[in-house]
């Protein structure tokens, strides 16, 4: 029997507009590594990708800036005042800047495509890692498990990618499947990775069970089955996937903050 | 069109611009106006005032920090006895009420028309309302005879309105809960069996003391400051601890023995410690025969009471009682059993206490090292003032009660509840069946002053009758309780830090003076106790009483009695004199510390004996819960003082809403989980709640356990409002002890009424947002 | 250049909330949230009992998760040890919330994080932190963790027993327990680096 | 010992006029401020007799293209008037629902950091409450009456400052709670108006 003298403060910190932010970042890192995988590879790079690719970025950010608690502080442009190679949020500050920038430049056409595309490739890649790397360095919360490093940017590309199919960017439905098959995969093997760690981590799975477990295992299902139904009907494969990111991602955002009672 | 109106709002003389900015430290940093860290009050110039707090009746000495006009923090400081630098939570809390939305801001006075609990009032300047009061007053005096009219009054206020100026107006009728509610069964018992009361500040030797018994006392829930200090010392030194109590308190959860007894049993105990002390020849032989009277009478009258009796009766095992009993004697003269506070429990208390004091007088601890010390009251005189028509004998948890014999004849009626029982102090209690009968003679008029009546005195239905029956009922008082809606005249006291009040002075082992002095202005229109006191003894005709112009020169002139004066106090905050802590020091000058009859520790008192009672402690088997049904049983949360602190925001967040204790087995039985709230009814039927249901294995199963104080229904509070369960509304009966006048509290017995609907409150955090 | 510590005999505590409230005091903390709360755990059965109270707050870890992860540096360490948000960097976004194992942190309604500060701004004056200062029980001592003769030290040299919250999160805290009641040794033996 | 702000006497000049610049209506809004809600005085009841009140209000009502409150034109009923203001902003079984402090709506407490902030910004614009003011610095009446008196001396900027970041919060927090809790009165009926008033006159 436990009782309490005073607030403790085990209450939420992230709330729905983070679980949005997580979908948004997918969206905008996915788009941007599609364009800079455009300006590489097409001869005719389409301008409007780009534009969009800017977009979601500049969503994504005012996502974030509004949902903070700070927004009229204007303490945002420390984030680029300082060097903290440690912190996720940090590396995805400049990940985003860094895409938002050379889509720009990609979109009004100002100098070399090739480089700017290069260069984006990069910066894509880091919008789409930090979402893991911001979840997985929390040690005290077992439902964040490194192997999140892995599962949040491959369902992060899926969503993107995904949702590309729905715009005819047929070329992609063998990438898409391929991050249908591995996001599964990684989510099997994230179940899988709870139930044989340690005593905290059988906890968060008994947590995340409760909570939302049948909804998770659907989302996996849901990306495995992109491949069987991306060659005939791409679009509504692409949807299902997104669909199964999504979903997958913001349970384990939602549920993810637990953290077993200290002894 | 313009209104013109006169300005309220002086164009001040300063010239524009006198605020200097502060310059901004931090290196390497934009100067960002929009994001600058809150200025926190410690970096404002922060001024330190000396006071005593008035969260709790112990009156420990605080150091106000002041800055910007407004207290921020309190803290103990070393030089004060009581404090010796550190705090309890309700002392750390009290800042939150000086600046509680809620407290009474303005003299109010009930719309004319209006019911009596309607809660109608209007504002009134104080001329007006001091008027009204004094009118009222005198009427009543002329109509009725000034004894008519009754004080009510508790807190350091107290020497205000509880005995000067009642004495003035001639009045014998005052009561304080801190006597017959609270200490009046272990003051008429110490007065009886030591000739010396026990006084406000337990006189328990804790440094030198290797072996405790506390039967009934939760130290670590009450949260007496020094006595915690003292207590956790004593632990840490290795002394070693026994609780008696039905409930596995926190002192319990410290001891290396707890016993739990069942509930209206000590007595049993006590007595069978005297028969194995006197059995088997453990007491202090030469003690008793320096010290006592009566042993022989009292080694008859134990010599049945064996551990084995006594296990029948209190579901203890003999051989923990015997075995106690022995440690106790190896222990001596350093073993003691402190006799706790709150001491009015079954109608039988004075008995119980002096078989408590006749155990440790048995181990030859009174007055000895490690026992109980004698505590002196410091010397301080008094202010020069004429003498008061009749002295009232409210006692008060700091004055000795007791001695009923000496009924001086004051040319007044004695007050109503005398003859209702042995002790010379009146009972509060005992005060109000006079407002609605008139027998012996009629009190019309009532002044409540930091009294909860309905939160403090049991059988409330009877109390609303009686305030529905006065002709005059004033409330002084610093928060809109409940009972002060009620009142024809509400007077807004300041808090403890805005105000002056008497000088206290603390019978200790080294005694000491402790000065209050007001820290900050007070807010709104509050006036301090000795201000309206004063004021409506002028307007009463008493000014030959009032003969100090104001508080400082009566404080002055007081002190000058001892060579300070209030300068030095007011820098100093508390004086220490000395004191004769032990028998020997009394010895050396040939004084007797003992006032009995007979000069001696009676043992057998034969007082009693005279009065009709029993000279020597009996047991008397409480009457036992009807089925299904559990005795109620209440104690303290160490964040809370009685119900004046559930309108604290701070301590409510520690400690919001008290719950119902059920012992774990006994909740399954019923189906009932921790968390699922009911309703608690009592034996005749009256129902209060919801409450939740703790589970607990804590407690026995024939008794549940609820922390006093909460339960406010429709208060003028917004955050005490319909919070828990109240006690003392389920408190329709008491047993009047007929010695000391005490009302016993622990004979509610309450059924659990499943199914309660759990209360829709604003949540804690955001009810300091005061919205609707 | 102290390491500043702290050691709470839970054998002496009796959970009476003091230092909860004069923290709320001393550092205005907000209505809703806290830096110090206090854990009542009962065990046993009637009559064979045991209680545990212990107050929880921020444990000013040696090796802080919540310093690393802060995107501007607002999170930060003293030369004194002490970890500290400094308000006018802070983008409130709630990384150091989350890498905190013991819940220290709270988001302050004015748009910043905050925690306890071990009173640092009582250091300066050499009076210790108000927790430690009310505790009535004498149950909390304060001082420098590298000074063999501070209260703190002496304090853990005479512990029957030491233990830290979650030690397998390898942030050594500098906040310990001393003399739990056996019955709740913590499932992971602590011990201070 | 009488009220401080003893009300309004009346001037001269119509009290039907239009207001013409949103400094004069703001001044005059704010004036209504001061004078009801503050303890009820003989000033505010004399007002409300002879109707220069209700002229005001029905003034202000026009100027801010609203619908004017009926209660000022009502006949005052002395004590009921005083025993709504005990019971919304003095003190109450239940708790008062609408305390009459501008600090509260931020701080959450009393004579928390905005009234040490709002006593230096009356002090750099030259003004200090009067010494026998029983009331606490950043009461409604206190805070409006300042307003008024900065508007007299034509300091408009810093005026509509002290209803923006003052007295317009505390309208938009309470007008609510007080309709609910004096549905009729002269204050569940001038509150919610005074509030479309005063956020009219900052836009």
């Amino acid at each position: 029997m436990i009782a309490y003298y005073g607030v403790v403060n085990d209450g939420a910190f992230w709330h729905w507009t983070t679980l949005l932010h997580f979908s948004l970042v997918a969206l905008a890192g996915g788009v941007a590594l599609l364009t800079a995988y455009r300006a590489l590879t097409w001869a005719r790079f389409p301008r409007r990708l780009a534009w969009t690719a800017v977009a979601l970025i500049a969503l994504d950010l005012v996502v974030l800036w509004a949902e903070s608690e700070a927004r009229f502080r204007l303490t945002h442009v420390y984030l680029f005042l300082t060097v903290q190679p440690a912190s996720a949020i940090w590396w995805g500050a400049w990940g985003l800047a860094g895409s938002a920038a050379l889509g720009l430049l990609l979109a009004l056409g100002w100098g070399p495509r090739r480089l700017w595309g290069a260069l984006l490739v990069l910066t894509s890649g880091v919008a789409l890692l930090y979402p893991g790397l911001a979840l997985a360095s929390n040690a005290a919360r077992p439902l964040w498990t490194p192997l999140m490093l892995a599962f949040m940017p491959v369902t992060g590309l899926l969503v993107a990618w995904g949702l590309a199919l729905l715009f005819r960017q047929n070329d992609l439905r063998p990438a898409v499947a391929g991050l249908g098959v591995s996001g599964a995969l990684l989510g099997g093997l994230y179940l899988v990775g709870l139930a044989f760690g340690g005593l905290d981590a059988r906890a968060g799975l008994g947590e995340l069970w409760r909570e939302g477990g049948p909804a998770f295992v659907v989302a996996l299902a849901a990306m495995l089955a992109t491949p069987a139904l991306v060659r005939r009907w791409p679009a509504a494969a692409g949807l299902i996937a997104v669909a199964g990111a999504i979903l997958a991602r913001t349970l384990i955002v939602h549920i993810g903050a637990f953290m077993p009672p200290s002894m | 069109m313009r209104l013109k109106r006169r300005a309220f709002l002086k164009l001040s003389a300063a010239s524009v611009g006198a605020m200097m900015l502060a310059p901004e430290a931090g290196a390497l940093k934009l100067p960002n106006p929009l994001a600058r860290a809150p200025r926190a009050w410690y970096q404002g110039d922060v001024r330190t005032v000396l006071t005593y707090c008035e969260n709790c009746f112990w009156k420990c000495g605080v150091r106000a920090s002041v800055e910007g006009g407004r207290v921020w923090k309190v803290d103990g400081y070393a030089a004060n006895p009581k404090s010796r630098g550190r705090l309890c939570p309700r002392g750390q809390g009290a800042v939150a009420q000086t600046y509680d939305p809620d407290r009474l801001k303005r003299p109010l006075i009930r719309l004319e028309g209006s019911e009596r609990g309607e809660g109608k009032y209007r504002e009134a300047s104080w001329d007006e309302a001091l008027g009204v009061v004094a009118a009222g007053m005198l009427a009543i005096k002329e109509k009725y005879g000034s004894e008519s009219m009754a004080f009510f009054a508790h807190g350091s206020g107290d020497t205000w309105f509880g005995d000067y100026l009642p004495a003035a107006f001639a009045t014998p009728n005052v009561g304080k809960p801190s006597v017959s509610l609270c200490t009046s069964p272990r003051e008429t018992a110490a007065q009886w069996t030591f000739g010396r009361g026990i006084g406000g500040h337990e006189p328990v030797d804790w440094e030198n003391t290797d072996y405790i018994v506390l039967i009934g006392h939760h130290i670590g829930e009450d949260t007496h400051n020094t006595q915690l200090q003292d207590f956790s010392m004593a632990l840490k030194r290795g002394a070693r601890l026994v609780v008696v109590d039905p409930r596995f308190s926190v002192a319990a959860s410290k001891a290396d023995r707890w016993l739990p007894i069942k509930p209206g049993t000590d007595t049993a105990l006590l007595l069978a410690w005297l028969n194995v002390l006197v059995s088997e020849e453990l007491y202090d032989r030469a003690y008793v025969e320096a010290y006592t009277t009566g042993f022989d009478a009292l080694a008859a009258h134990v010599a049945p009471f064996t551990p084995e009796w006594a296990s029948g009766i209190t579901d203890l095992d003999a051989g923990v009682i015997r075995v106690v009993a022995r440690e106790l004697a190896a222990h001596a003269p350093r073993a003691v059993l402190p006799p706790g506070r709150h001491t009015v429990w079954y109608g039988n208390d004075t008995q119980r206490m002096r078989a408590l004091y006749l155990v440790n007088a048995l181990l030859g601890n009174y007055g000895v090292e490690g026992g109980f010390y004698l505590a002196q009251p410091p010397y301080i005189g008094a202010y020069p003032h004429p003498a008061f028509p009749l002295e009232p004998s409210s006692g008060g948890c700091s004055g000795a009660s007791g001695d009923a014999a000496a009924t001086i004849d004051t040319g007044f009626r004695p007050s109503v509840d005398r003859g209702t029982f042995f002790a010379k102090t009146t009972a509060v209690q005992e005060l109000i069946p006079a407002m609605i009968t008139g027998e012996p003679y009629r009190i019309a008029g009532l002044v409540a002053y930091g009294v909860n009546l309905f939160h403090s005195i049991p059988d409330v239905a009877r109390t609303r009758q009686a305030l529905k029956a006065l002709d005059l009922y004033v409330a002084i008082d610093v928060l809109p309780m409940d009972h002060v809606m009620w009142a024809d005249v509400i007077l807004p006291e300041a808090t403890y830090l805005e105000r002056y009040d008497d000088l206290v002075a603390i019978a200790h082992k080294t005694p000491f003076i402790e000065l209050r002095q007001p820290a900050v202005e007070p807010m709104w229109d509050t006036k301090p106790g000795w201000w309206i006191a004063r004021e409506l003894g002028l307007r009463l005709g008493l000014e030959e009483y009032f003969n100090w112009p104001d508080i400082e020169s009566y404080l002055d002139t007081r002190l000058r009695s001892i060579g300070s004066s209030l300068e030095k106090a007011r820098q100093q905050g508390t004086i220490v004199q000395g004191g004769r802590p032990y028998l020997a020091d009394w010895e050396k000058r040939h004084l007797n510390p003992f006032g009995t009859p007979s000069g001696r520790i009676e043992l057998a008192s034969q007082t009693f004996a005279d009065a009709g009672f029993d000279p020597l402690p009996v047991f008397e088997a409480p009457e036992e819960p009807p089925e299904g049904s559990y005795r109620l049983l209440y104690g303290r949360s160490p964040v809370h003082t009685f119900a004046k602190t559930q309108n604290n925001w701070v301590l409510m967040e520690m400690h919001g809403e008290n719950s119902v204790w059920v012992n774990a087995a006994e909740a399954r039985r019923l189906g009932l989980d921790s968390g699922d709230y009911v309703w608690l009814e009592n034996q005749q039927g009256v129902r209060d709640g919801p409450v939740a249901v703790y589970a607990t294995e804590r407690l026995r199963p024939d008794c549940v356990y609820v922390v006093h104080g909460f339960g406010h229904r429709a208060p003028g509070m917004k955050i005490a409002d319909g919070r828990g369960v109240s006690d003392t509304a389920l408190m329709s009966r008491y047993r009047l002890d007929p010695i000391s006048g005490g009302a016993g509290m622990h004979v509610t017995f309450v059924k659990l009424v499943p199914g309660a609907p759990k209360p829709r409150l604003p949540r804690l955090g955001k009810l300091a947002e005061r919205s609707v | 250049m102290a390491r500043y510590g702290m050691a709470i005999d839970l054998s002496a505590c009796v959970g009476c909330a003091a230092c909860a409230v004069a923290c709320k005091l001393e550092n205005e903390v907000p209505p809703g949230v806290s830096r110090l709360w206090i854990r009542l755990e009962e065990s046993g059965t009637f009559p064979e009992l045991h209680m545990q109270y212990r107050p929880e707050q921020c444990l000013q870890c040696d090796e802080p998760p919540c310093v690393p992860v802060c995107p501007t540096g607002a999170s930060h360490v003293t030369s004194d040890g002490v970890v500290l948000v400094d308000a006018e960097t802070c983008i409130a976004c709630g990384a150091c919330i989350a890498a905190c194992p013991y819940d220290a942190r709270y988001f302050d309604p004015r748009g910043f994080v905050s925690k306890c500060t071990f009173c640092e701004h009582r250091l300066a004056g050499g009076r210790p932190p108000a927790c430690v200062e009310t505790c009535p029980t004498l149950c909390r001592t304060f001082g420098d963790l590298d000074d063999p003769d501070s209260d703190v030290s002496t304090a853990i040299r005479g512990a029957r027993r030491v233990d830290v919250l979650k030690p397998e999160q390898g942030t050594h805290p500098k906040l310990v327990y001393l003399n739990a009641p056996a019955s709740f040794a913590p499932r992971r033996e602590g011990a201070l680096r | 010992m009488q009220g401080l702000v003893e009300g309004f006497e009346n001037l001269a000049d119509d009290p039907g006029a239009p207001y013409g610049t949103t400094g004069e209506a703001l001044g005059a809004a704010c004036q209504v401020v001061a004078a009801a809600y503050r303890a009820p005085c003989d000033g505010l009841l004399d007002d409300l007799r002879s109707g220069r009140l209700a002229a005001v209000t029905d003034a202000l009502a026009a100027w801010a293209g609203v619908s004017a409150p009926e209660a000022p034109h009502a006949l005052p009923d002395a004590d009921a008037l005083r025993a709504a203001h005990v019971a919304l902003f003095v003190s109450r079984a239940g708790g008062v629902p609408a305390p009459p402090y501008v600090g509260m709506v931020r701080d959450r407490e009393l004579m928390g950091p905005t009234v040490r902030r709002l006593r230096e910004e009356l002090a750099r614009l030259g003004l200090r409450p009067r010494t026998d003011w029983r009331e606490l610095p950043d009461h409604v009446a206190a805070v409006a009456e300042a307003v008024d008196l900065l508007l007299e001396r034509g300091r408009v900027a810093a005026a509509t400052g002290l209803v923006a970041s003052y007295l317009a919060p505390w309208f938009d927090r309470y007008a609510e709670a007080v309709a609910v809790n004096d549905a009729g009165g002269l204050y569940g009926e001038i509150t919610p108006f005074l509030r479309l008033v005063l956020d009219e006159a900052t836009r």
